[in-house]
């Protein structure tokens, strides 16, 4: 075994150590720390990915001596490993881009909390990318869940944000109940927790006619259980509020990776346990469509009547969320890969457009209403920028990321009969209009000076040294969307690749 | 309707409470009865999964005798799986009253529909 | 008759008219029942435009709000109620209770059991199988543990202002012990408490022989602690189990017990031997790396216990100084 | 299918719904407390000690030490309230 093969299970004990170790650092050691890591951790998985891609095939690393059936598993493969530099590159970028805010919302003492919890958020994450084992995954569900409200809490001082840990906290439970349910029943079915195992056990029941009322209901339960969890329409109340109450970078983290991280689980479960096929046809595909479908539309006219910057961005969230489940609930691989670019689209987009919104915010005496934010572009021209482009890219302009998803996702639908096809195409066009008038508006609103506003003769400095991260996090924001509009063959060439590799 | 439902007496009581805790966590609107679901529904699982571990006549998997067969033993799995999961539901349940004795200081109520509307009306007039 | 009183009382549950432990809550609530709904809110955002807007402004009204509370009740309601006949149905399902041929009882119990006494060491299977054969899980348990720990400190830890131990927030502060603990507490603490320390180390050093281990002994330590602190006050316990060692044993049992499990896991992936003595099945001394792994596990858990207690009691540790 | 095991399944259900239903959170507390250590013999009866000995630490132990704290966190939240509002009553 090669050493870059050792990585992802270096990085994921890198991260886990690493919460401990933030435990005891001072705040002002700890932030510095954590930047670093993720910048190794994004070295260390581009190699992986590099490696993977070269060698053209997936591998299995064991967690201990025991193989498949007995002990625990990681399984890294293009998908996996793509996905994985991609968040700790988001992840730093989105920390960079908020750092000033994180230490001017955080008790000065509890900084160092703040970056314990980051680092196993990530490291949760990373877990759930790669394991290939379901009550693993249950486990750092779990710690993703902890963690992702700690860094919603993190200024509890403003009492909104509590209710909407609370709420954000009971839904998830809800929904991590409904998965560990379903993994029972499966393990009853089957006596297996591991993947591979798994997925031969459910072809036989398959075959033999076993069992399908229990596995009907288990493929409804994972899909409700973790579609809660990445908010999913009819379960996506409680979104707005903590991604609008968290600090900005919370904010990017929690809507760029957390919502995903669930998603690749599920996508790796149909593809290795119910198998593409029988997803195809099955109840969940269907109910999963109409969900998005559902999502792509009433998520942007919810953000249409929202006069609270954050709030827009984190209903408009719950719309790009819709888009991923329409193209997984395609039940065809193009719509897989539709739904794998929208993955990377909506990480390197979204978390953008909440920096940026960080950046108004604090030219603007912290207020989040759009009324109050009018002309902020002006003020602090570099998130003008940022927002700008990011809005082109969320209503799928060409040459910026959200048409690549945009284009795959028609061109899966076209290639479908029945009505599955129409309706999507429908969805698209409508959710793109919606789109292109709440952003537009807004950006309209951001760059309009009327001279009313108290902070008119504000003029941001990008010279201090948190200001300079911020640039450079923004930068390579704006640089991967363009990247992603213009070469999307690259990303969705990679994650053509990995999908085939998955099932 | 299957056939088995009065045979898994276990596992049907285990679902019971489940729902019981499910619909707690979901519909009451106080805090503490909300973790109270919580634990309610875990520990509903965690008896499913201690069932479904059992054989009938068959002892706990601690070796004793020297006796290495393992018809002489019930499925260790389900007991390391819930062994786990109670850490998780004891972590969680930390958790949720932590976050109940900040969001009483500071709404000096226990209900979340109050709370909400609290919040509401002070972004309002803020 | 008394079911329909079951059912007003389930009715008056769902509608969260609750009765809270203390009556003076109850008044002090009422003030701000009167006027729950807002309709200077209404004219507040009556300024904004927008479909979505208009229904806000109705979901914020009492007709919207009532609305929705009961279309929410009922929904959730019938939602709960499809979920668990939904499961009971496929509890009918499901293989029998106790049955010798069910599914789960394939190779994979077989190979623990059978082999797990001279691959694992351990005489207690369970243990066997969560520190060895599933380790991976049982180490993210332990940091899920400790993230918990992270969030309850982040919510509750009171760190006062400044250099001075003025406590920053003043409700968070207990009110003064004037009174003596309870005589009955301190005889039956002084009687108890040493043993179940005792107790505890014991079910954790005998994890991998008897039932029992890193997390239950641990738990007994936190709550054999928990009991001192009560009953002789937390201030005389900390003398001895400061905030910065009880920081400090949890670090050392987490970093302890993260670089074993890498070492672990990394010679088992590149097939290597551990080169770990697994010792004399039977003895306290074996089952390879259990001993230690339950010895960390038990403290982590005995330090994260007593910390939650002392977070919940009184805004956190003290610094012993 | 013995006796007392569907006696003490019965119980635990019934002592689920108590704890919803029961209007003191206090009791509730306490009902959540008796469900633990019934919890902790069933799982005796299903051959399992070490889950056994962990629910009864943890569910009836640490669970409920950590529950009655918070209600008594609450109750001196609300005493020192009303002190500060008696306070500010005599003030003026």
């Amino acid at each position: 075994m090669t050493a870059v093969q050792n990585y992802p299970f270096a990085l994921i004990m890198l991260f886990l150590a690493s919460g401990v170790i933030c435990f005891v650092l001072s705040g002002r050691i700890a932030k510095w720390y954590c930047l670093v890591l993720c910048g190794v951790g994004t070295v260390m998985m581009a190699m992986t990915l590099r490696y993977v891609l070269a060698a053209g095939e997936s591998y299995v690393y064991l967690m201990g001596h025991f193989p498949s059936p007995w002990g625990n598993e990681l399984r890294i493969g293009p998908f996996e490993a793509l996905m994985a530099a991609l968040f700790c590159a988001i992840a730093l970028f989105s920390i960079m881009g908020g750092m000033e805010h994180i230490l001017e919302d955080c008790e000065e003492r509890k900084v160092n909390l703040y970056f314990a919890s980051f680092c196993l958020l990530m490291s949760s994450m990373l877990a759930l990318i790669f394991t290939n084992d379901l009550f693993t995954a249950y486990v750092f569900i779990e710690i993703n869940t902890i963690t992702a409200c700690a860094l919603v809490m993190l200024n509890y001082r403003n009492g909104g944000a509590l209710i909407a840990t609370t709420r954000y906290l009971i839904m998830s439970l809800l929904g991590s109940g409904l998965f560990l349910i379903a993994v029972i029943l499966l393990y009853d079915l089957t006596g297996h927790l591991l993947m591979e195992p798994l997925g031969a056990a459910v072809e036989t029941l398959r075959m033999t006619g076993g069992y399908l009322f229990p596995l009907t209901v288990i493929v409804g339960l994972l899909s409700v259980g973790l579609g809660i969890k990445s908010a999913i329409f009819p379960f996506h109340t409680w979104l707005p509020d903590a991604h609008a109450n968290a600090t900005s970078a919370s904010s990017a983290l929690l809507s760029g990776l957390v919502l995903k991280a669930y998603v690749i689980l599920l996508i790796k479960l149909i593809y290795r346990v119910m198998s593409m096929e029988s997803h195809a046809v099955s109840f969940a595909a269907d109910m999963l469509f109409v969900f998005g479908v559902l999502a792509m539309i009433i998520g942007s006219v919810l953000a249409m009547g929202e006069q609270d910057l954050k709030r827009m961005l984190a209903y408009s969230s719950v719309a790009q969320v819709g888009y991923i489940y329409a193209g997984i609930g395609l039940g065809t691989t193009a719509g897989m890969i539709a739904a794998g670019t929208q993955i990377v689209t909506h990480a390197i987009t979204k978390p953008m457009l909440f920096c940026a919104a960080g950046g108004f915010m604090g030219v603007s005496g912290g207020s989040r209403r759009i009324s109050d934010l009018r002309g902020a572009a002006w003020r602090d021209p570099l998130s003008g920028v940022a927002f700008f482009v990011g809005a082109l890219s969320m209503i799928g302009i060409p040459l910026f990321g959200g048409f690549a998803t945009k284009l795959q996702l028609t061109l899966a639908s076209i290639a479908l009969p029945g009505w599955k096809a129409w309706l999507s195409i429908a969805a698209i066009v409508l959710s793109t209009v919606l789109n292109a008038i709440y952003y537009l508006k807004t950006t309209a609103a951001l760059y309009s000076k009327d001279g009313t506003s108290p902070y008119d003769e504000l003029r941001v400095t990008y010279r201090t040294l948190y200001r300079a991260l911020y640039v450079i996090a923004i930068l390579a924001f704006i640089i991967l969307n363009i990247w992603q509009g213009i070469g999307s063959g690259t990303f969705t060439g990679i994650i053509r690749e990995g999908l085939s590799l998955l099932g | 309707m299957g056939p088995n439902l009065l045979a898994n007496y276990y596992e049907t009581a285990a679902m019971l409470i489940f729902g019981i805790g499910f619909t707690a966590l979901f519909l009451s609107r106080n805090m503490i009865k909300k973790v109270i679901g919580f634990n309610l529904m875990d520990t509903g699982m965690f008896l499913f999964l201690a069932a479904k571990g059992y054989v009938e006549g068959r002892s706990a998997p601690i070796l004793t005798d020297g006796v290495r067969s393992a018809t002489a033993y019930i499925n260790p799995v389900p007991a390391g799986l819930v062994l786990t999961g109670i850490v998780v539901s004891v972590s969680v349940t930390a958790f949720l009253l932590a976050l109940t004795v900040r969001l009483y200081l500071k709404y000096r109520t226990l209900n979340l529909d109050e709370m909400l509307q609290r919040s509401r009306r002070n972004e309002a007039e803020s | 008759m008394a079911s329909y009183r079951l059912f007003r009382r389930f009715a008056n549950w769902v509608e969260g008219e609750e009765v809270y432990p203390i009556p003076e809550i109850e008044k002090n609530g009422s003030s701000v029942r009167e006027h729950p709904i807002t309709e200077d809110m209404a004219r507040v955002r009556s300024s904004d435009e927008g479909v979505g807007t208009l229904l806000r402004r109705w979901m914020d009204s009492p007709q919207g709000v009532a609305a929705f509370r009961r279309v929410y009740t009922v929904t959730a309601a019938l939602l709960c109620a499809a979920i668990v006949t939904l499961l009971l149905v496929t509890v009918s399902y499901l293989p029998r209770f106790g049955a010798p041929d069910n599914p789960a009882n394939n190779e994979v119990p077989r190979r623990y059991i059978e082999q797990g006494l001279s691959e694992t060491g351990a005489i207690n299977v369970v243990a066997g199988m969560i520190l060895d054969y599933r380790a991976f899980d049982t180490l993210g348990e332990s940091n899920v543990l400790f993230a918990a720990t992270v969030a309850v400190l982040i919510l509750l830890r009171d760190d006062g202002e400044g250099k001075k131990k003025k406590r920053a927030i003043p409700e968070l502060k207990q009110e003064p012990e004037r009174e003596r603990p309870d005589p009955i507490l301190r005889a039956s603490a002084a009687v108890v408490g040493p043993f179940a320390l005792l107790y505890g180390v014991y079910v954790i050093l005998n994890g991998h022989l008897s039932a029992g281990g890193g997390f239950s002994g641990g738990a007994i330590l936190g709550a054999a602690l928990m009991l001192l602190s009560a009953a002789f006050g937390q201030e005389k316990l900390e003398r001895v189990f400061t905030a910065r060692r009880c920081k400090a044993l949890t670090f050392l049992a987490l970093m302890c017990y993260a670089l074993l499990k890498s070492w672990s896991f990394y010679t088992g992936a590149n097939h290597l031997p551990s080169g770990i003595p697994l010792g004399t099945p039977g003895s306290i001394l074996s089952g390879g790396l259990i001993l230690p792994l339950n010895i960390c596990v038990g403290l982590v858990v005995g330090c994260t216990m007593y910390s939650f207690y002392a977070c919940f009691r009184s805004g956190g540790m003290r610094d012993g100084t | 299918m013995n006796i007392i095991t569907i006696f003490l399944l019965t119980f635990l259900i019934v002592c689920a719904v108590a704890a919803c239903l029961a209007r003191n959170l206090l009791v509730t507390v306490i009902i959540f407390m008796g469900y633990s250590l019934v919890m902790a013999v069933v799982w005796l009866f299903l051959q399992s000690p070490d889950l056994a000995i962990t629910e009864a630490t943890v569910g009836a132990g640490v669970s409920s030490i950590l529950f009655f704290l918070t209600l008594r966190r609450i109750r001196t939240i609300d005493t020192l309230a009303d002190a500060d509002a008696e306070r500010e009553e005599e003030v003026s």
